[in-house]
C-alpha cells in the first residue's frame, strides 16, 4: 500500500537518495545531507505545533509499506518570504502613446517584486522513478491540497507553486544568459543552488533594482519568460486541472512561471466530500485504474495520512474501507474521513 | 573676408542649402524646412534686438558671410537656455556597485538615468558650415564668435555653457545606440526621431521614452561602444571646443549617446581672453591674425583681422576690418588670438 | 416598463441632465455636451460594428418606455488604454530584510502601473433619481454582463471595474493631497476631469515615475488607498456579489480600487440560462419583490434589449411572457432568451 | 607642542576617551568599541608601513598629540578608497523637470538616486578632537596634516578626495531626514544604523536601503530643510575644508542628509602650496607659524612651527622642530601657512 504521511528523521536516507536524482531541477531540497536534516527537523516541529504557524513548513512522506521505506516526498510551505526575502520578476507591461505622433507602443517588463511574500507555496515534489506512473505522482502532489483544506487558518487565502523555467541539456538558462549573467559573477546552477540555500542576501546586493525592458533581450531569452521546463510540463498542467493560473510572476533567474489559486477554489478542495468510516468486512478489488480510485485523508493535523481506495467504496454517508486501511490511515469505524477523486475527471 | 553676424530673414535660402548638407543630428536645432526655418529666424532677431514676445526664449542664430560674394558658407547658434523653458533630456551615465561582500564578489553596473539636470543652462548649438571649410579659420570664427558674442553679452547667458556633439553612426546611417534603445520605445527611425526632437514642445518625449533607468550591460556590444563618443565627423568641432575648455561630463544625448560637453561660462577661453578693448587704426595691415568683435544686439559682427597691436585697454587694427564690423575709431571691441 | 437598450441619439438631453447631477465622482461622463454626443456616436458605430472590436464603447440606457425616456445608463469599454495611456498605482510591497541584524520590513509600495492595458471595463453608470430602488440600478449593473456571456469574443477575459475612491464633501481627496498635488499644479477635480477628458499625455509628463513608497505618505492618505467613497460602497458590494475581486490596482489620483472578474466566473454568467419564448396569454402579476424577478435579454448585439420578469415565467425549456414584454425585447415566441436572477439570492 | 603622527597601540585608550565624547555621526569610521578600534589602528600601522594583508584596503589613522604631556588629544583619518573595497553609499540629489506644455506647467522635481559613484575616491573621515580645541591651530594641523600626507604620498590616493560632514541633528538627538526616510526602512534609530555602518561588511545597507529613487517632495519640511546642511556642530570643520578647496556638490550622506564635500587632490590648498624642500637650520625662534611635516610611511610627523625663512628649494626651521619630526639638516619637509 501506498501512503503519505508526515516526514520522519529516518527517512533521510531516503530523501538524500531523492534529492541526488533529482539534479538541479529542485532548488527546495538540494542534495546536502545537513540541510536535508535541518529539513526534515523543521517540519518535525511544524506538525508538532512547536513553531510558528507563519514559519511551518509541511514535508509529506510516501510510503511504501511493503517496502517500509519513503518513495517520495511533497511539501507546503506555510508563508514564503518571511525567513529571508523572496524575490520574483512581474512580468508587467509599460505603454507608452503620443496622439500627436500617433505612437502607441506596449512593451513587456520586468519589476522586481517581493509580492508574493507571507504566500502558501507548495513545493519540493519527488518522486522515485520506481514508483512513477499510476497516479502515484497525482496522491503525492494533491494530497496536500486536502491537508491545506482541512487547516485553512495555517495558510494564506491563495497558495502558489513555482515551476521550474527552460533550460538545455547542459543546464543553461536563456534567461540567465541575457539577464542574470550580467549582474551575477557566477553560473546558472550556483546562483540557484545559494538561492535554494535559503541565503538570499546575495540578490539583495547583486540584483538589478530597476525595471528590465524585454526589447532589450535576445529573442531566446524573451522567449522562455513564463514557460516550464518540458520536464516540468506534466506538473503544470496537473495543476492548471487543479485550477491554478499564471500569476504574472517569473523566477528571477531562469523565468519559470508562478501560478497559483485560491485555497477554496482548488479542485481537490471543490470536489472533497467527508465520510463516516465503515471498517467492511467483503474483500475489495483495490488494483482498479486512477481514473477509479479516490484519495482519502485521516484530517489529523499531526498524524495527517491519505491513501487511495476505489471510488466504489463510496456511501451516501459512509465509506467502507478494509482493516488495513482503516489501520494504515489510524482511522476507526465511525471517524470522519475525506474523500476526493484522485484523478481528473473531467467534470466541471 | 569672413564675417559673423546675426541671421536675417534674405538668409533663409542659403542656410536650407547648407541645413540639407548637414547629417540628422543638426536638424533638432537647425530645421531644414523653410517655414521652421524662417520662424527660426524671426526669433533670432527678436532676440538680438531684445523684442521677445513674453515667455518667449532667447535663441541666437549667426551666420557666416564671405562679404566678398555676401553669400551665407555657415550657421551657428546659441540657445540662451537649453530646453527652452521646456525639459532639457540628457542620459546621466553612472555607475552603482553591485558587490556581496559574503561572496567577495563586487561589479561596477553602468547605469543610465533620465536627466533634465542641464535644462536652462545656455546651449551652444546649430552649427553647421560647408565641409569644405571644416578645420578652417572661418570655422573657428563661426564657432569662437558665439563665444564673444557671450562674452559681451554676458548678462543674457548662464554660469554654465554646454554643447551636444553628434554620436556614432555608421556610414549606412545606422546609429547603434538608438537601434539597442530608442527604436523600441519611440517606434520610428533614429531621423525621424531626431526631426521630431527640433519641434518645440518636447511633449513626445515625455510620452514615449522609457520611465526607468537603464542599464548599459543589457545594450547592445555597439550601443555600449558608442556611449559617450563622437562622431568621427566631428572632430574638428570636438577639437576647437576641447581648446575652449570645454569637457566631456556624464551626459549623454537620449537619441544618439554622443557626449554632452560643458564648460563654466568665465572660464572659456575666448571669454578670458577677449577683453573690452578701444579700437584704434594701425597704419599697417600687417599682425597676427586673431578674431574680433563689437557692437551690441544686432549689431553684433565678428570677423578675424590682422591684429597690429594690443595695449592693455586699446587695440589697433586696419580700418578695413572696421568696415566689416561697422565700427569706428573709439568703439569698443573684444580681440581674442586664434 | 424599464428596459436595457443601446443607448440613441436622442438621448443627448437625458444623458447630460443626468451627467450634470453626477457631479464630479463620474470622470467618464463629464457634463459636456459636445463630448456626451460624440460619446454616444462611438456607442452608435460600435453596436453596428462600424469600429474596430477593440475600440468598442457600448453604452445602454435605460428606458422608463411610459415616459419614454431615458433614465440611467451604464457602460463597457472593449479594451482601455488603446487610444491613450491608461495608468493604475499597483499595490505592491517591497520587502528589505537583513538576517545579520534580524531585521525583517514590508514596505507598502505604489508602482505605477499600465497592466489594465487591453483590458475589458464595466463603466459609467448612472441612475436617475427618480428611478433609484426596486433593483433598477441592479438591472442597470447586471445587464451588462449578460451582454459580456454573450458577446465573449469581443471583450478579454477579465473585465474590470475603477470604484471612486475616498474624498470629503469639498471634493479633496486624501490621496491627492498628499501625493498628487506635488506634482501635478492643479487641483483634484481638474486633473480628475483632464483624465476624464482622455487626454492623459499630462499624466506622462507631469506623474511621478518611480515607486512611491507609502511609510512616506500621511496616515489620511494611506489609510485611504484601495478604499471606496462611501456612495460608491453599494455598487462595490454588489460588484463583490458578482464574484468581483480587488485585484492590488488603484486610481492613481484618489486611491480608488479597481475589481476585476473573469467573465466566466460573474454570478450572472455563471446562473444565466437559455430559454425558449413562449408568448402568454394567461394576466401575470408583474409587480413581484426584486428578489422573485428575473433578467431577460434577447442576446441581441445589434439592438440589445433586457427588462425583468417575474421568476415564475420560467419553465423547465421555455419562458412564457406576457406580449408587450415580447414586443419590447423585440422577440418572438420560439426565439431563444437568456435569462439570470435580479438580485443576490444567496446561492453559490 | 602640538605632534600629529600615525596612531600606534598605546593611544587606544585616549582615543577611545576622544571618541566617546563624539556625536554619533563618527561612529562609523571611528569605533567606539575597544576590539573594534584595536583592529582599526593595527590596519592602519599596516597601512602606514605598506605590510597590508592581501586585498586589505589602506586606512590611515592620525592622532594629535601633546607633546609636553603625551596625551592625545584627537583623531583624524584617511581611507585611501571610499567604501574600502564595498560600495560607498551616497544619495545623489537631482532635478527632473515634469512639465506639460499643453498645460503650460512646468515643475522641477527633485530626485535622490541611490548612487556609489564616489566610491574608491579619497575619503577623509574619522575626525575627532576635543571640543576645547575646535577651532585652534591644533585643530587645523590635525586636519590638514593629511593633506600633507596625501602630498608627500601622493601615489597612495585618488585624483579626488571626498569628505562627508555631519547633517542636521536636533537638540535632543533626532535626525529629521532619517525619521523621514530611513526609519521606516532599517526599522532602527540614527544611532544604531550609524554603528552598523561602521562594520566592515555594508550587506546590511544594500539589504536594507529602498531600492528605488526618493522624491524630495515626500519627505518631511524637517527632513527637506537638513538636505545638504552641515550640523552647527561642524561649522570650523566645514570652513577649514571650504579654505582647503572642497566644494558640495550633489551628493548627500544616506543617513543624515550631511553634505559631501568634493576637491580634486592636485588643486587642495596644502597640497598646492606644500612643494619638497630641504630642511636647514634657523638661528631663530621666530618666524609666521606654519604647518610642517617630514618623514615617510610610519615614520610622518607633522606639527606647527615659525618658519623663519622659505627659499626655492630650502626651508630654516628651529632645530627645535625637527626633533618632534625625528628629522635633521637635509631632510626632506613640505611646509604650508595656516
Amino acid at each position: 500500500m501506498l501512503v503519505i504521511r508526515p516526514l520522519q528523521e529516518n527517512d533521510l536516507d531516503a530523501l538524500y537518495a531523492m534529492a541526488q536524482g533529482a539534479g538541479k531541477g529542485l532548488t527546495t531540497l538540494p542534495a546536502d545531507r545537513a540541510l536535508l536534516a535541518r529539513k526534515i527537523q523543521h517540519a518535525r516541529e511544524t506538525f508538532n505545533q512547536r513553531c510558528a504557524p507563519e514559519a511551518g513548513l509541511y514535508l509529506f512522506a510516501l510510503e511504501d509499506t511493503e517496502l517500509k521505506r519513503c518513495v517520495g516526498i511533497s511539501g507546503i510551505q506555510a508563508r514564503v518570504g518571511l525567513d529571508e526575502v523572496f524575490y520574483n520578476y512581474r512580468l508587467s507591461v509599460t505603454v507608452n502613446a503620443s496622439r500627436e505622433l500617433d505612437v502607441h507602443v506596449r512593451t513587456p517588463t520586468l519589476h522586481l517584486s517581493n509580492d508574493m511574500t507571507g504566500t502558501t507555496e507548495v513545493c519540493s515534489l519527488l518522486l522515485s522513478s520506481s514508483h512513477r506512473g499510476g497516479g502515484t505522482g497525482l496522491l503525492l502532489s494533491r494530497c496536500r491540497f486536502m491537508f491545506l483544506d482541512d487547516f485553512r487558518s495555517h495558510f494564506s487565502e491563495k497558495v502558489f507553486a513555482e515551476m521550474r523555467g527552460v533550460s538545455d541539456s547542459n543546464g543553461q538558462s536563456p534567461l540567465w544568459d541575457a539577464l542574470g549573467s550580467k549582474f551575477f559573477d557566477m553560473e546558472f546552477s550556483e546562483a540557484d543552488m545559494l538561492s535554494g540555500l535559503g541565503n538570499k542576501s546575495f540578490i539583495a546586493e547583486l540584483m538589478p533594482k530597476y525595471p528590465i525592458y524585454l526589447p532589450m533581450l535576445p529573442d531566446a531569452a524573451r522567449a522562455v519568460i513564463g514557460r516550464v521546463h518540458e520536464n516540468t510540463e506534466p506538473a503544470l498542467k496537473m495543476l492548471q486541472a487543479e485550477g491554478f493560473n499564471f500569476n504574472g510572476m517569473v523566477d528571477i533567474f531562469d523565468g519559470g512561471p508562478a501560478v497559483e489559486a485560491f485555497i477554496h477554489s482548488i479542485r481537490t478542495v471543490r470536489e472533497g466530500i467527508n465520510r463516516h468510516v465503515m471498517i467492511r468486512k467483503k474483500p475489495l478489488v483495490t488494483d482498479v485504474p486512477a481514473e477509479q480510485q479516490v484519495m482519502i485523508s485521516n484530517r489529523s493535523f499531526r498524524d495527517f495520512r491519505v491513501t487511495t481506495i476505489p471510488a466504489e467504496c463510496i456511501g451516501l454517508d459512509t465509506v467502507s474501507i478494509p482493516a488495513d486501511v482503516a489501520e494504515a490511515l489510524e482511522v476507526e469505524s465511525g471517524d470522519l474521513v475525506r474523500l476526493a477523486p484522485l484523478k481528473d475527471t473531467g467534470r466541471r | 573676408m569672413w564675417l559673423v553676424r546675426p541671421a536675417q530673414p534674405g538668409d533663409l535660402n542659403d542656410i536650407l542649402d547648407i541645413a540639407g548638407g548637414q547629417g540628422p543630428r543638426m536638424s533638432s536645432t537647425l530645421p531644414k524646412k523653410q517655414d521652421a526655418l524662417s520662424s527660426k529666424i524671426d526669433q533670432s532677431i527678436r532676440s538680438f534686438t531684445g523684442t521677445n514676445k513674453p515667455d518667449e526664449p532667447k535663441r541666437f542664430l549667426f551666420v557666416l558671410e564671405d562679404t566678398r560674394t555676401g553669400k551665407v558658407q555657415g550657421v551657428s547658434g546659441i540657445d540662451a537656455r537649453a530646453g527652452n523653458g521646456q525639459p532639457f533630456y540628457n542620459y546621466r551615465q553612472d555607475a552603482l556597485i553591485h558587490a556581496s561582500h559574503e561572496l567577495g564578489v563586487s561589479r561596477r553596473v553602468e547605469v543610465l538615468y533620465p536627466s533634465h539636470a542641464l535644462t536652462d543652462h545656455t546651449l551652444l548649438c546649430s552649427f553647421a558650415i560647408r565641409s569644405d571649410l571644416r578645420g578652417t579659420d572661418a570655422f573657428e570664427l563661426l564657432s569662437r564668435a558665439r563665444m564673444l558674442f557671450i562674452a559681451s553679452h554676458r548678462s543674457l547667458f548662464t554660469d554654465k555653457v554646454v554643447v551636444e556633439i553628434q554620436g556614432v553612426q555608421t556610414q549606412d546611417g545606422e546609429v547603434p545606440f538608438w537601434d539597442s534603445l530608442g527604436r523600441h520605445f519611440f517606434n520610428m527611425d533614429f531621423e525621424t526621431a531626431d526631426q521630431y526632437s527640433g519641434l518645440l514642445s518636447k511633449t513626445f518625449i515625455a510620452e514615449l521614452m522609457p520611465p526607468n533607468p537603464i542599464y548599459v550591460t543589457l545594450l547592445s556590444q555597439a550601443a555600449q561602444d558608442a556611449l559617450g563618443q563622437p562622431h568621427s565627423q566631428t572632430q574638428a568641432t570636438y577639437e576647437l571646443l576641447q581648446r575652449e575648455g570645454f569637457r566631456a561630463g556624464c551626459y549623454l544625448d537620449i537619441f544618439d549617446a554622443g557626449p554632452v560637453l560643458e564648460a563654466r561660462t568665465d572660464a572659456l577661453r575666448s571669454v578670458v581672453t577677449s577683453h573690452p578693448k578701444t579700437l584704434h587704426a594701425s597704419s599697417t595691415d600687417d599682425g597676427e591674425t586673431c578674431l574680433i568683435c563689437g557692437g551690441e544686439g544686432g549689431d553684433f559682427r565678428s570677423t578675424l583681422t590682422p591684429l597690429a597691436e594690443s595695449l592693455k585697454d586699446e587695440v589697433k587694427v586696419s580700418p578695413k576690418t572696421w568696415e566689416y564690423l561697422g565700427l569706428s575709431s573709439g568703439d569698443t571691441v573684444r580681440v581674442t588670438p586664434l
